[in-house]
């Protein structure tokens, strides 16, 4: 049986290399793939908790998770599509029109 | 703290500060027809001025106690009450206000911009003087002490001269800054009080009575006092005062030196002494030392100033100074004649400033260096500039002199020193009057040779202020006896 | 979901089919102005059952509550939507964007918003806030012919994305910890518990603190705002500026007040938040030349004094920091609204250049403007004095004299900007160019919000009771 | 008639100055002037009609109250006394024919009305000095006679530098007045009053210590309005006022209110042995160093001016002396051929069409009208103190009172006394013999005198010369009956044998004979100027302007500049202008962040995680610990 706390690090884990690819790539895309990944660190951490205090809660609340993150990805990709159209560009800093 | 009278009487106070704000709605709604508004502003004011009369007349008496006093609920919740109160020095100084005021507007009647707004602007100001002027409720007084700054910080920065961006803004951001202060102050004595007794109030009388220990005391006392010393202005936070001064249209030129100084005395006397009575015991030699200076250090800065609006307003910072030396020897004569020399001050200052305003139509310009020879130009505007002159310079028999001996006299009484150092300043005082005076009125013609002289609008105006200055300065029994009561009572820490 | 459950969430229920219907009603009849009426009609009456329909049962399905705080909420986010559908029917016809979109996108963001402020679950928090933030993703970036909302647009939805991340994996972690996802008991098990999983309860509410953080813009998360608010187009702003941040404020509020003082472990780090945001956004509004940005300043500023009001959690700062959110919504929807109304074909006056001398021009909205800004700053008579008193008596109350002052040092930076563009309004300068005129709908909502503004400065009463019934 | 009708003496010149002020312009010229004579010569008559009212104690007339607050209940009173009765007669006598004097003098004058309402008003404020009875009024009258000649020295106000006399009389006269005031504050906390005869009755409770200080202030008050040593700079300068107006103030009036204010206050002042040789030595230094400069002046009503401040140092020494009946005895004569010399100086001056020096006059005996001359003479006679004339008189009783004071160091003062005689009779002479001996070297024709400049000489000549009959001492057989007169108020009695007396009034008969000779053994024939450092200094007034300058002037200017740009521009409003720069760039170094690129946003975001995993690590390492 995976004890708690080895699942809590590996989805801990999970996290940081979402966050990690979040800062260090410049696509939009990559970006995105990243806080994917980070949103399922956060569903593995329910889904073990869910277990550990044997409760359904966590289960429902990783799979409305999952519906939250698709809904988030579908907005996001027509996003890129309709910047794509119009910059031509993905890259990130492209967009720094407004400063300061 | 007895109500005045049990049958609840017309309320005169509540309809002195609404009456300017009405006045002011009524401008802006007449945006269209400027010429209409400058009658209503007119007539707002003299009706004001008739009310302030009246009360004059049959409340002067001098019996202690409030002369008149309203009483409503307004925030149940955090005990704020709309309170106000009416006793010997509120009097002469709602007096004083609604008077100025009309000078005011009379002196703006050739205002040409945006004129509805300004004489809205300057009834609001009006309202909010006469609120600081009545509340008791310290919340309320709070109220129309930050709501005072806006018609000011308007018309400096609408209607002002060159630098008047600058102007405005450090005015405003300076009495801010003090005042905000003042805010933690009375918010903290507010906690302090409700959790000793239990009722959260913001009345003055009942936050008297809260016992704090001395250290308490002693800081909260300098919270309400740099809010005060920023608006009287004492030295080291006067700096504001000059650029405000000369950047100000006239109308603003003469509130700013007749009314919103006195705001910040007057706040002084009726929260600060009696709200927290042993701090001020022990910070009044501060007190004396720093309005000592205060007259020194304006009449030496005044003497080398060119622009002579800018000389005024050196000029008052060292009269102020007097005023507050006179309410730190803490005597009963120095505090009368500290209030009478705020009355005087207001006119004889008021007055030169409409001169100043009149000078500059004319010459088109208020640099001494420019000027001269006035007497020759205009001679009835050289004979009234050199008889407010000599007022301000406390000639016998003129309004100043009356409250300055009385001050001098008073703190003789209690503190030697001070008195007698503050006689030397008088001639300092003498020394750039009569250089402004020298430069102004005396000496060759420069610019044209005639300049058109006094005209009967104006003589309406400055005719009222040298009645008043000749009054004040050889009969001022009228005046002096409202204020035995009140300031005996203030004096003895109590409330009328 | 037994029937006394749905009259509960009937006003919801009202708005999200208003808006599937008129969405629907969209796709066959273009013409916007019809879609618009509806729209808001259907705000309204949404606002109208939440104020009359007397739920049968307080707690929906555990998820959300429907008392009377909730309630409260429900009709201030539908007033916030119906207000906004009137300041945004110029802008949709002129720009052409579809009606039907709009309205609904506009209609499920107040539900959200509504689900929000009454949620008293980790799940239903969760899934409120997505729903509004998901709508305002595409609202920001609706209008296809102004590039700089697109640019806004992806700037808001990536940041929002990651903070979503923090929130489920905060969330996860809270869960993990306390075992239970209801709001309140999660709370008490934060202070309840010790060891390990209360470690792990700390850094859960740590990453829903920055997740919060984000939406409300405090310091270290704050730097979106300024782009997203400059980028879209004023009525749109108006509701993000307002609705977004006032929903989660209000969770967090409702939150506080069922389960009383209950942050120890996390008011360190609140009081160091609080007294940065302050700081920082006074600061940083002070060089600015673009009104919408200073807007966005100033609303960071306004969230850490909302945070200072949070951090004392006593029953008067719960209080204050109501009073201070709904005040702070009426005013800031007031000048945006405003700012949406002189819109033209060039687009909004944003620069500071471009409002010189406005104030001779549109001589009544422009005295509005600037009366709204001078509450935001906090002029006494107006209703921003009275909330910033509050919220300062509250703090002192609970010993915080330390952000006192702070927050008053910020006020009087704020008092520096804001008259800087008062004074520039009615400086007289030739080279001013007349705006819109702005449309009866417009002019009806600046009326309403600058009254209130009003009367709430002169007579507070009111609303302290209200809030005094609402707050259990 | 009741007492309250004094104030009559008053209101009647304060009532033509005020008319004149106002309406003086619109009425026909001659209009103004009979006003303004008619408000002085009806005041002369009205004291001689009240003078039954000064007998005794005098009689008390109060007003109104001026001030009430508290302990202080001051009212305007007067108190018309012995001591003030002879006071007021000479003041409106003097005054009456100097306004004569001025209306043909001021003749081509445009500006008539100011003149006339100035000199009113003047004539007022003396008045109220003289009839005060409490303090305050005293300082009100103190105070408007220093206004009023402000404005008469500047009446020429185009050019400038009478402009800046005047300012630089009215400020050396407010440098004296704070001493008064400084004296009349202590008065009113020790006394509780401000009543004069209040505080000389009360004047042996006052401890010795105070009394010195007191009187000292009184001295220093007394000093700026008498230009007398240390404050005496400003009266040659004021020369630049009409010479009407040198006469009524300079020479009559204005310059003995400081010995009018001694003697008012000398039961105060003299409980003090140190006060009285304190006024003695002014007035013995002020006399010597007058009489030096006078000798070598140029223009002749730098001369006169010098000499007036010379014979105030007598009253001075007179007063100190013990005996105020000798003071107000030569103040009188004084003020009689005093007021001639300066409106003979008046007519010499209009003769010459407006020439001043006195190098470029000369030889008026012949060319000017015989009686002018006479009429100077009479004048010079009694200023140089020849036998029997009002000067010898008055200035010998002085020197009496000096010598025969117990003190030893008053024979000094004596001995100064003397010398200074000696030089007043040497200019007296001196200034005879360049006006009228020899030939006109000045440029242009004479003018003709008009009647009401030469008229009103000659009563106050006789005055001068006969002034002796006022107070003759005993030794001649007279009654002293001015020292009758005042009786208690009057001072110490001057009782000296016979022969004492004798050798005195024989030694100041020599001594005005030897000064004669000497100017005319000088200057006999016309002597150009001698071009010295000595007569520099002299002229220069012992460089006195050149030291207050130096010590006073330039300190004040630079304290002034300091306090304005030191003080306000950069300490005070530098840092408020620092403060506000440093707000705005650390403003504008927050905004560097926010750089647009959604990097940093993000980055920004990874800080704010870091910030908060570094507290959690802080709370478990803490949370670990209790």
């Amino acid at each position: 049986m995976i004890s708690f706390g080895h699942a809590l690090a590996f989805a801990g884990a999970l996290f940081v290399l979402g966050l990690t690819c979040v800062l260090l790539h410049r696509q939009i895309l990559m970006i995105l793939i990243g806080v994917e990944i980070m949103l399922n660190g956060a569903s593995l951490v329910f889904v073990a908790a869910s277990a550990y205090w044997q409760q359904v809660d966590g289960q429902v609340f990783a799979l409305l998770l999952m519906a939250i993150t698709a809904a988030e990805v579908a907005v996001a990709l027509a996003m890129v599509v309709y910047l794509w159209r119009r910059k031509r560009t993905l890259v990130a800093d492209e967009f720094n029109r407004m400063r300061g | 703290m007895t109500a005045a009278s049990a049958l609840p009487q017309f309320p005169w106070l509540t309809l002195l500060i609404l009456l300017p704000l009405g006045g002011a709605l009524l401008c802006l709604l007449h945006h269209r027809r400027a010429e209409e508004c400058r009658w209503l502003a007119l007539a707002t004011t003299a009706a004001t001025l008739g009310i302030t009369i009246y009360l004059f007349v049959c409340y002067g008496q001098g019996d202690s106690g409030w002369l008149l006093y309203e009483d409503a609920a307004w925030i149940p919740r955090y005990g704020i009450r709309f309170t106000l109160g009416l006793d010997g020095i509120s009097l002469l100084l709602v007096l004083l206000t609604a008077f100025l005021q009309m000078i005011a507007v009379l002196m703006s009647w050739s205002e040409k911009q945006h004129v509805p707004m300004f004489f809205s602007l300057l009834l609001v100001l009006e309202a909010t003087l006469m609120g600081i002027f009545l509340a008791l409720d310290l919340m309320l007084f709070f109220l129309f002490w930050e709501v005072m700054l806006l018609p000011m910080f308007f018309l400096i920065s609408i209607w002002g001269h060159e630098r008047r961006h600058y102007a405005a803004i450090k005015f405003f951001l300076y009495t801010l800054a003090g005042s905000m202060v003042m805010l933690v102050a009375l918010i903290v004595l507010y906690l302090i009080h409700g959790e000793q007794t239990g009722t959260y109030t913001f009345a003055l009388a009942e936050l008297m009575q809260t016992d704090l220990s001395s250290q308490q005391e002693m800081l909260l006392f300098l919270g309400f006092l740099l809010a005060f010393a920023i608006k009287i202005p004492l030295v080291p936070f006067h700096t504001w005062l000059p650029d405000a001064h000369t950047e100000a249209p006239v109308a603003g030129t003469i509130d700013l030196t007749g009314l919103l100084l006195k705001t910040g005395i007057y706040g002084l006397i009726r929260f600060a002494f009696p709200l927290f009575p042993e701090a001020t015991r022990s910070f009044l030699p501060v007190l004396g030392i720093v309005a000592l200076t205060g007259i020194f250090h304006a009449a030496w800065a005044a003497y080398r100033q060119d622009d002579i609006k800018r000389l005024f307003a050196y000029s008052s910072i060292s009269h102020v100074g007097l005023v507050v030396l006179g309410l730190a020897a803490w005597q009963l004569t120095a505090w009368e004649g500290s209030i009478l020399l705020m009355l005087a001050h207001g006119i004889s200052t008021g007055a030169l400033f409409v001169l100043i305003a009149l000078i500059r139509q004319r010459t088109g310009t208020r640099n001494l260096a420019e000027l001269g020879g006035l007497w020759s130009q205009a001679p009835q505007m050289a004979f009234l500039f050199l008889f407010f002159s000599l007022a301000s310079l406390g000639l016998p028999g003129l309004a100043n002199f009356a409250g300055e001996i009385l001050v001098l006299l008073g703190t003789f009484q209690t503190h030697p020193v001070w008195a007698a150092i503050a006689v030397i300043g008088v001639v300092f005082t003498a020394a750039y009057m009569l250089r402004l005076v020298q430069g102004v009125v005396w000496g060759p013609v420069k610019g044209r040779p005639t300049l058109p002289d006094l005209t009967p609008r104006e003589w309406l105006i400055l005719l009222p202020m040298a009645v008043l200055v000749l009054w004040l300065g050889l009969y001022p029994e009228p005046f002096l006896r409202p204020l035995h009561g009140a300031v005996v009572n203030i004096m003895a820490g109590g409330l009328p | 979901m037994s029937l006394p459950d749905l009259l509960a969430l009937l006003p919801i229920l009202i708005l999200v089919f208003g808006g599937t219907v008129i969405l629907m009603a969209g796709a066959w009849y273009r013409e916007p102005l019809p879609l618009i009426a509806g729209g808001i009609v259907t705000a309204l009456l949404g606002a109208v059952a939440a104020g009359l329909v007397q739920p049968p049962v307080v707690e929906i399905a555990g998820l959300f509550s429907a008392g009377a705080y909730a309630r409260f909420f429900t009709i201030l986010w539908s007033l916030l939507a119906a207000a906004g559908l009137m300041a945004a029917a110029r802008y949709i016809i002129e720009n052409s964007i579809g009606a039907g979109e709009y309205v609904s996108l506009v209609l499920y963001a107040a539900a959200g918003m509504a689900l929000l402020s009454s949620a008293t679950h980790l799940l239903a928090l969760f899934l409120a806030l997505e729903t509004f933030t998901l709508a305002f993703y595409i609202l920001i970036a609706c209008n296809r012919r102004c590039t700089l909302a697109a640019e806004a647009g992806i700037k808001y939805l990536l940041m929002s994305a990651v903070s979503t991340g923090f929130l489920a994996f905060g969330i996860a972690l809270i869960y993990a910890s306390s075992g239970t996802l209801s709001l309140p008991e999660a709370v008490i098990k934060l202070s309840a518990a010790t060891g390990e999983l209360h470690a792990w309860g700390l850094l859960g509410w740590g990453m829903v603190l920055i997740a919060v953080g984000f939406k409300i813009s405090l310091v270290p998360f704050h730097l979106w705002t300024p782009d997203v608010y400059q980028g879209t187009p004023a009525p749109v702003g108006g509701l993000l500026a307002t609705g977004s941040k006032g929903a989660v404020v209000a969770v967090l509020v409702g939150m506080l007040a069922v389960s009383g003082p209950v942050w120890h472990g996390l008011t360190d780090l609140l009081w160091l938040l609080a007294a940065l945001t302050m700081l920082v956004g006074a600061f940083s509004a002070l060089g600015q030349k673009n009104l919408k940005r200073l807007l966005a300043y100033s609303s960071v500023t306004h969230m850490g004094t909302l945070l200072v009001g949070l951090l004392c959690q006593t029953s008067a700062g719960l209080t204050a920091t109501t009073f201070y959110l709904v005040i702070y919504v009426i005013t800031s929807l007031g000048a945006f609204v405003i700012i949406a109304s002189l819109a033209d074909e060039r687009g909004e006056p944003m620069e500071f250049d471009q409002w010189r001398g406005l104030g001779y021009l549109h001589p009544v909205r422009c005295g509005v403007l600037a009366l709204l800004l001078l509450s935001l700053a906090g002029l006494p008579a107006t209703a921003g004095f009275m909330a910033k008193f509050v919220i300062f008596e509250a703090a002192l109350q609970s010993g915080y004299l330390g952000l006192v002052l702070i927050g008053v040092l910020s006020s009087v930076i704020s008092f520096a900007f804001y008259l800087r563009v008062t004074m520039l309004l009615f400086e007289p300068d030739e080279s001013v160019c007349r705006w819109h005129t702005g449309t009866a709908s417009e002019h009806a909502v600046i009326a309403v919000c600058t009254s209130a503004v009003l009367l709430l400065g002169l007579f507070p009463g009111i609303l302290f009771d209200l809030i005094g019934r609402i707050l259990p | 008639m009741n007492e309250s009708l004094l104030f009559l003496i008053l209101l009647l010149p304060l009532f033509c100055a005020v008319f004149n002020m106002l309406f003086g312009m619109r009425l026909p010229r001659l209009f103004t002037e009979v006003m303004a004579v008619i408000g002085v010569a009806g005041a002369f008559v009205l004291t001689l009609l009240f003078w039954g009212y000064a007998e005794g104690d005098g009689s008390r007339a109060v007003l109104f109250t001026w001030l009430n607050s508290g302990t202080l209940n001051v009212s305007f009173a007067l108190n018309f006394d012995r001591l003030a009765a002879p006071m007021t007669l000479m003041v409106t006598g003097v005054a009456t024919l100097i306004h004569l004097y001025a209306v043909g003098y001021m003749r081509e004058e445009d500006d008539y009305a100011r003149f006339f309402s100035l000199l009113n008003l003047f004539v007022f404020a003396m008045l109220v000095i003289v009839l005060a009875d409490n303090l305050l009024v005293l300082f009100l009258g103190w105070e408007g006679v220093g206004f009023c000649s402000y404005g008469l020295i500047g009446f020429w106000y185009r050019k400038l530098e009478n402009a800046k006399a005047g300012t630089k009389a009215f400020l050396v006269t407010r440098v004296g007045d704070v001493f008064l005031g400084i004296a009349m504050l202590w008065l009113f906390a020790l006394t509780g009053t401000l009543s004069i005869s209040a505080i000389n009755a009360q004047a042996a409770l006052i401890s010795p210590g105070v009394v010195i200080v007191l009187s000292l202030l009184l001295l220093l008050g007394a000093c700026g309005k008498s230009a007398q040593l240390p404050l005496m700079t400003w009266l040659a300068d004021a020369m630049a006022g009409p010479t009407p107006v040198s006469a009524l103030i300079h020479a009559a009036t204005m310059v003995t209110a400081g010995v009018y204010l001694l003697c008012r206050f000398f039961p105060l002042v003299s409980l003090s042995a140190v006060a009285m040789t304190a006024i003695t030595a002014i007035g013995a230094l002020t006399a010597i160093y007058a009489a030096s400069c006078a000798m070598a002046q140029r223009d002749i009503k730098r001369v006169l001016a010098y000499s007036t401040m010379s014979q105030v140092g007598y009253m001075f020494m007179a007063v100190g002396a013990g005996t105020v009946a000798g003071a107000m005895f030569h103040l009188l004569t004084h003020a009689f051929f005093k007021a001639v010399l300066f409106m003979a100086a008046g007519c010499i001056i209009h003769l010459g069409g407006g020439e001043n020096n006195i190098f470029k006059m000369g030889g008026l005996a012949r060319r000017g009208p015989a009686e002018l001359f006479w009429v100077f003479l009479a004048g010079a006679v009694c200023l140089a103190g020849l036998p029997l004339t009002g000067g010898f008189f008055s200035k010998d009783s002085i020197l009496l009172a000096l010598y025969t004071y117990p003190d030893p160091v008053y024979r000094v003062f004596w001995l100064i006394g003397i010398v200074t005689a000696l030089l007043t009779s040497f200019y007296t002479f001196r200034l005879v013999y360049l006006v009228f001996a020899g030939e006109w070297r000045g440029s242009g024709h004479p003018h003709a005198l008009p009647l009401l400049m030469r008229w009103p000489l000659w009563p106050l000549a006789l005055l001068g010369l006969a002034g002796g009959m006022f107070n003759l001492p005993a030794f001649l057989g007279g009654g002293e009956a001015l020292h009758h007169w005042y009786g208690t108020m009057a001072g110490r009695m001057l009782t000296a044998s016979h022969d004492v007396e004798w050798m005195l009034a024989g030694l100041a008969a020599a001594i005005a004979v030897v000064g004669w000779f000497a100017a005319h053994w000088r200057y006999r024939t016309y002597q150009a100027p001698l071009e010295n450092a000595l007569s520099r200094f002299l002229l220069s007034g012992w460089q006195a302007d050149a030291l207050v300058d130096r010590f006073f002037i330039r300190p004040f200017n630079a304290m002034a500049l300091f306090s304005w740009i030191g003080c306000d521009r950069t300490l005070f409003d530098g840092s408020l202008e620092g403060l506000a720069r440093t707000a705005t760039r650390c403003g504008a170094l927050l905004l560097k962040i926010t750089t647009g690129r959604l990097t940093t946003y993000l980055s920004a975001f990874a800080w704010g995680f870091l910030i908060l995993l570094g507290w959690f690590l802080l709370k478990l390492v803490e949370g670990g610990g209790h």
